[in-house]
């Protein structure tokens, strides 16, 4: 048993393959630069002080010794902000929205989280600007804070905005509250469902604040130029949501704001905020150089956005055969600071795997004195998955079902209609839990000491924007440009779309990313969307390209485009045998037929990927000590069609790692003020080589009908299923449900302590 | 970081009269693994560094079977566990040296850094306590010896005087039918502080049924690595047995005075000195009757 | 103003000789006084191994080495791994294996690879992984990485 | 005869049309959708449009296509529309 399979439905020339990246040279010489790697000449480096306290009054902010410190060249604070000298009336529009973004930059009157920005300095190093940071008076007065996402749901909880009142979908509640914002979604009839039930099961879940762990910190370096042009160099993303945010913070025309991508490393949904770049471009129009600031291990946990912790009620009704008659879930997920937490697409995801009749869910976004939080790979899924896929462990453990069966018996499918209304076009659930059904791995037997879960997850996949353009050089070698941020591989996979639509080879395909400037919008690399609509646009570009060789060949042929055809790489005549050109002798020839060609393609696909997973996770426990090693995991994933299946396997086997972490080890120690203890890789500890086994993979193939290759989307719903997966797992072994993630030595010890065993 | 001038004196003399002529502005640096971290967090900062690597005694390892081991203070981790004879010798020593860190770390951390930074938690302190090290530390009154059970005194804080520093530790040489064992635990397999740690290290007599004596200490149970003396005193003399080791762990335990926080709970912790008390016996005996 | 030294030091077969304020770590020397930003910066207290390199011999992390340590050391770096005859066993592991996603571990982890097989070349997975323990990756879950470094360790 | 297009009322909204779950319309795009629910059920417009759009943190999706021109997204004959959350993205 090979520990990596692809279970193919079609076969391509170039898509599919597993060619080496083409960025992959600079990357394994140290030659690729990063954001951080952005060294202009006479730059500046800047320093952001940030809140000490959760939740704090600024009453006044003292920069003068800062300013007169040697070495340091501007000091500025919320002050130098657009939102401080325009008027609500000048500001127009959404008030409410520019403040929380422009406070989220920097505080103005009330910080909310510690690590809050209050003030940065520019000076000639990162030591001086530390120094002359630290010598910033801020006069606070401390406020009661609120932490826990269920404590500041309850009335008369300390309020973080005083005029923040629940949304309940359009309608805006009377008094102010933490609750932000308040869905409800049901189909059928809920209440006859579980009556309908032989056994309803009903349980309360918890997970901790994690973060996305991307190793490279949050780097920027602007340049306000004294023709007012404004650019950034920075590690995004989305290089046109960083112009958004800026244009939007400094009240700049998007057209002011040039963002130049710089290699990223990692992201994961954090790197989608962009928390410096407002900051370095007021230093920067302040000194008339440029500024480069790069934030700390600690900023980067205490500052950027993690993923909410939560608090889930879910509750099941099945009948003795295993078929589910009803589903119901409460969700309430901290936001941190500001509104915002990805609660709603949990509503999506919850039980998306599963065909019910009848379900209600309802989530909550809850402010608390936290960073605020920001997309983590799959944004609201994990948790939900976690909660539900326990859940229904709990009920085949009851009803003495095998974990596989109980989900083929229930498992959603073409026709499926969610809870939240839309039905299912071609999904590859079932195909995946039958790939773990015959898989070796479900098949041996569990070690003694081990325990082994089984658990599913969903992520939707949906589009969005993305521009490409493609020109052909005169030697057949086609320059493909986009805007979409290449994080893990995506330059191969659009460049092995655009060769396989162009029928030439993939090394005759040179891609480069580009700035905002340079390409059509372009939304961020994330959601799992680039392979796919990045592909949409690439694939589109090249039949674009395909028809101006066509017409050239028209024209040298002197015949009618109707009759000429381009078929796998060559430009032939249609009824003509003699008349044929390769993509290379055509290329060669645009010189004299009207020069160079480009293709180009916007697109806005609407439909979606729907991804699915099943991951197997073998624990083994130390019962005296709760120590848990993973030691065998399985990872079962629909990718329609991998691309470049490598990286499709480097998503699934990372996804499931940032699982396992979440699962076992990951969260953020706070005080009962919100005060973060550990924000440091030692003691936020997320896995090593040491902690893991290979991550065995099989790719399921069940070809997406809205692309031509069949391609879906990979890299969110790999981190769905792990966190169940392994606390069943840990069920299967000790005998005590999990309940709260994560699952930590302490808490496998308490557990059996409570329950008298061990 | 705050700036500062790097000082790298070549001999102890040298040394000593420059601690001597800096007073309480200077800091001595050995691998800089814990020191960087901290100066760099703002804590501890000083306006002169003393690099004592230079220091031909430092990075002294010097090993005879009838004398011992002498270890400079500056000795790198990885020499000791590379070194065969030593973690032949001191296998106690070479669980400890082995999992500081990451092997990066291993490259410059050294046992003697270890034991000045004074953390509780400080992996080599208690097997260096049960092996009955001795510290050998310069000033300028000259030098003086130092059980190292008395190094640490406060979180973070040693035992030596102003001026003076550590030159290198002392181990007594391994008698007969002895073995040691580190152990701590923590939630992931590297790179991680322990929760709780125990070094046992035991002398059994020549049957290996019987212990001769034993030494216990405990990190991350108390604001200093604890020397759990009467637990190693209660094994010398008795037979090697579950209830003879279960009653040592149980004296270990209530040695331990811990602190509930990120890290673990008092009970956890409390618990899991019980546990690696037995197993690190445990691994001990089984060294010694192997040896 | 504070002290500056001069430091010179054997840098991927070079001697080099560079100014730096002793607070300076050799990771900031290398990035931003040498211009050489293959050493990636991931959490500035040695609990990533991102800043990696080989010095006399060991891999340290250099963001917990100062630059005046390099005074006499022969420090290799990733700029220092190819040669003009190609990309080191290591790195082309690395592409055909597809042990990197973002890249930004990637340095660390081929400096700290090389200086395991420059000792154990048979090295086995076991000893793979622990001695990569102290370089965080957080794309790629290790797999392929591990599987790179045990390609190379079997060819030899 | 003209196929209606059949509208499925978000659970929070169904308090506006009196438990009515989904019902249907003869629509030709969006906008006239909501002007249609508008006129039958005064009030709800203002909870699906912010501002003249589809209200932030809320997609409309036809056919199973989420819209991507907002009002001016075609509804068909029998075409199924949704009002469903927003869906960003991760990494």
């Amino acid at each position: 048993m090979t520990s990596n399979q692809v279970l193919s439905e079609v076969e391509f020339n170039v898509v599919g393959k597993r060619p080496v990246r083409p960025d992959g040279v600079d990357k394994v010489t140290g030659r690729a630069q990063y954001g951080g790697d952005t060294n202009l000449t006479g730059t500046l480096q800047a320093k952001v002080l940030r809140s000490p306290h959760p939740h704090a009054r600024i009453k006044s902010i003292d920069t003068s010794k800062a300013e007169s410190f040697p070495g340091v060249r501007a000091v500025i604070t919320a002050k130098d902000l657009p939102l401080a000298s325009l008027s609500k009336e000048e500001l127009g529009g959404d008030y409410t929205a520019l403040k929380f973004a422009s406070d989220h930059m920097m505080a103005s009157d009330k910080v909310l989280f510690k690590g809050h920005p209050v003030a940065a300095v520019a000076a000639i190093n990162a030591h001086v600007a530390q120094s002359a940071m630290d010598l910033i008076d801020v006069d606070y007065e401390v406020l009661d804070s609120v932490v826990d996402v269920r404590e500041a749901m309850k009335p008369g909880a300390t309020l973080i905005h005083d005029e923040l009142r629940t949304n309940d979908m359009g309608e805006t509640a009377d008094q102010p509250s933490n609750i932000a914002a308040h869905m409800r979604y049901e189909i059928g009839d809920v209440t006859k469902g579980f009556a309908d039930a032989d056994l309803v099961m009903e349980k309360e879940f918890t997970t901790a604040t994690v973060h996305q762990g991307y190793i490279e910190p949050h780097n920027t370096t602007a340049f306000w130029n004294s023709d007012g042009q404004l650019n950034l160099w920075t590690s995004t993303q989305g290089s046109f949501q960083v112009r958004a945010t800026v244009s939007n913070i400094l009240r700049l025309p998007i057209s002011k704001v040039k963002v130049t991508p710089m290699e990223i490393g990692g992201g994961f949904g954090g790197k989608i905020t962009a928390y410096l770049d407002a900051i370095c471009s007021i230093l920067s129009k302040k000194t008339g150089t440029p500024v480069k600031a790069l934030m700390s291990r600690t900023e980067v946990f205490e500052a950027s956005g993690p993923a909410p912790a939560s608090w889930m009620r879910v509750k099941i009704g099945v009948k003795n055969n295993g078929t589910m008659t009803a589903v119901e879930t409460e969700m309430a997920m901290d936001a941190g600071a500001y509104p915002g937490s990805p609660v709603m697409q949990a509503i999506v995801c919850a039980f998306a795997c599963y065909d019910v009749e009848n379900g209600r869910i309802d989530g909550y976004d809850v402010v608390v004195n936290k960073p605020k939080t920001a997309a983590y790979r799959a944004p609201g899924a994990p948790q939900a998955a976690f909660a539900v896929e326990s859940l229904i462990d709990e009920i085949c453990l009851n009803l003495k079902i095998d974990p596989i069966e109980f989900r083929l018996l229930n498992a959603a499918k073409e026709g499926t209609r969610r809870i939240e209304g839309l039905v299912a076009r071609k999904i590859g659930f079932v195909e995946c839990l039958e790939a773990a059904r015959t898989h070796d791995h479900y098949k041996s037997k569990v070690e003694k000491g081990t325990g082994r879960g089984v658990a599913a997850g969903y992520w939707p996949n949906r589009g969005f924007q993305s521009s490409v353009v493609m020109t052909v050089n005169y030697d057949g070698v086609v320059s493909l440009i986009m805007g979409s941020v290449d994080i893990g591989g995506t330059r191969a996979s659009i460049a092995q779309q655009t060769a396989e639509t162009l029928g030439i080879a993939y090394e005759d395909v040179k891609p480069t990313v580009v700035d905002t400037d340079s390409i059509g919008y372009t939304f961020i690399t994330g959601g799992s969307r680039t392979s796919f609509a990045t592909g949409l646009a690439a694939i589109s570009a090249a039949e674009d390209v395909k028809q101006q060789m066509i017409s050239r060949a028209a024209k040298i042929w002197d015949a009618s485009e109707d009759d000429i055809e381009f078929v796998a790489g060559m430009i032939s005549h249609k009824s003509d045998e003699e008349l044929k050109l390769s993509f290379k002798d055509l290329a060669r020839q645009t010189a004299t037929t009207g020069g160079s060609i480009s293709g180009r393609s916007s697109v806005d696909p609407t439909g979606e990927g729907n991804g699915y997973a099943v991951h197997i996770a073998d624990v083994a426990v130390d019962t005296e000590t709760g120590k848990t090693d993973v030691t065998r995991f399985t990872a079962i994933q629909d990718a329609g069609k991998a691309v470049h299946p490598s990286y499709v396997e480097g998503q699934m086997q990372g996804g499931a790692v940032q699982g396992i972490g979440w699962a076992l080890n990951e969260e953020y120690f706070f005080d009962d003020t919100g005060k973060m203890l550990n924000s440091s890789f030692l003691d936020y500890r997320m896995p090593t080589t040491l902690d893991l086994p290979m991550i065995d993979t099989v790719i399921v193939e069940v070809a997406n009908p809205g692309h031509p290759y069949g391609v879906r989307g990979v890299g969110e719903v790999a981190i769905c299923p792990p966190m169940a997966a392994v606390a069943n797992a840990v069920t299967g072994v000790t005998g005590h449900r999990m309940n709260s993630l994560p699952i930590t030595p302490g808490k496998i010890l308490e557990a059996g302590w409570e329950n008298g065993k061990s | 970081m705050e700036p500062f001038d790097f000082l790298s004196p070549s001999s102890i003399d040298e040394a000593v009269q420059t601690l001597a002529s800096k007073g309480n502005q200077a800091r001595i640096m050995a691998g800089g693994t814990d020191m960087l971290v901290q100066m760099r967090a703002g804590r501890g900062t000083a306006p002169f560094v003393v690099d004592i690597k230079d220091i031909p005694e430092l990075n002294e390892v010097s090993y005879d079977a009838s004398k011992g081991l002498t270890l400079g203070a500056a000795v790198p981790c990885y020499r000791i566990y590379e070194d065969k004879t030593l973690s032949d010798a001191y296998p106690g020593l070479m669980d400890a040296a082995s999992l500081i860190g990451g092997i990066q770390i291993q490259g410059r951390a050294s046992i003697g850094g270890n034991i000045c930074n004074a953390a509780p938690s400080g992996d080599s302190i208690p097997i260096v306590i049960a092996l009955g090290g001795i510290c050998n530390i310069a000033g300028a009154n000259g030098t003086r010896q130092l059980p190292v059970e008395e190094m640490c005194t406060a979180p973070g804080r040693n035992a030596l005087e102003e001026g003076e520093f550590l030159v290198s530790i002392h181990f007594p040489a391994p008698q007969a039918n002895s073995g040691a064992n580190y152990l701590r635990f923590i939630p992931r397999n590297e790179m991680d502080i322990a929760v709780a740690g125990v070094g046992s290290s035991v002398q059994l007599d020549a049957s290996g049924q019987n212990f001769v004596s034993a030494r216990i200490a405990l990190a991350s149970v108390a604001p200093t690595p604890v020397f759990a003396k009467e637990a190693g005193d209660s094994l010398a003399g008795k037979p090697v047995n579950e209830d003879t080791i279960q009653a040592a762990s149980e004296l270990a335990q209530s040695a331990a005075k811990p602190i509930s926080d990120m890290r673990g709970t008092v009970r956890q912790r409390t618990h899991l000195i019980g546990v690696l008390t037995r197993r690190t016996l445990n691994n001990a005996i089984e060294r010694a009757r192997g040896a | 103003m504070p002290t500056v030294t001069q430091v010179q030091t054997t840098l991927n077969g070079e001697v080099v000789n560079f100014l730096c304020e002793p607070r300076q770590s050799l990771l900031e020397c290398l990035r931003d006084i040498l211009g050489m930003t293959g050493t990636k910066e991931g959490c500035n207290d040695g609990n990533c191994g991102a800043c990696t390199l080989i010095m006399d011999g060991r891999i340290v992390n250099s963001c917990l080495v100062l630059g005046v340590e390099a005074e006499g050391k022969e420090i290799t770096t990733i700029e220092g791994m190819a040669s003009p005859e190609g990309l080191h066993p290591l790195q082309q592991s690395f592409l055909e294996n597809a042990a990197l996603q973002c890249g930004i571990c990637t340095p660390g982890f081929l400096l700290a690879s090389k200086g395991l097989l420059d000792k154990e070349p048979d090295a086995d997975e076991g000893r793979i992984r622990h001695w990569l323990a102290g370089n965080l990756c957080r794309c790629t879950g290790y797999d392929k990485i591990v599987r790179a470094v045990l390609q190379v360790s079997k060819a030899k | 005869m003209l196929e209606l297009a059949t509208i499925f009322i978000p659970t929070m909204l169904q308090e506006i049309t009196h438990g009515i779950k989904k019902l249907e319309l003869d629509a030709r795009n969006v906008r006239q959708v909501v002007d249609e629910l508008e006129k039958a059920y005064p009030g709800i417009q203002e909870r699906l449009l912010d501002a003249d759009e589809i209200r932030e943190g809320l997609a409309v999706v036809v056919d199973g296509d989420v819209s991507v021109m907002g009002m001016l997204t075609k509804v068909g004959e029998q075409s199924e529309v949704h009002f469903v959350p927003a869906i960003g993205g991760g990494g």
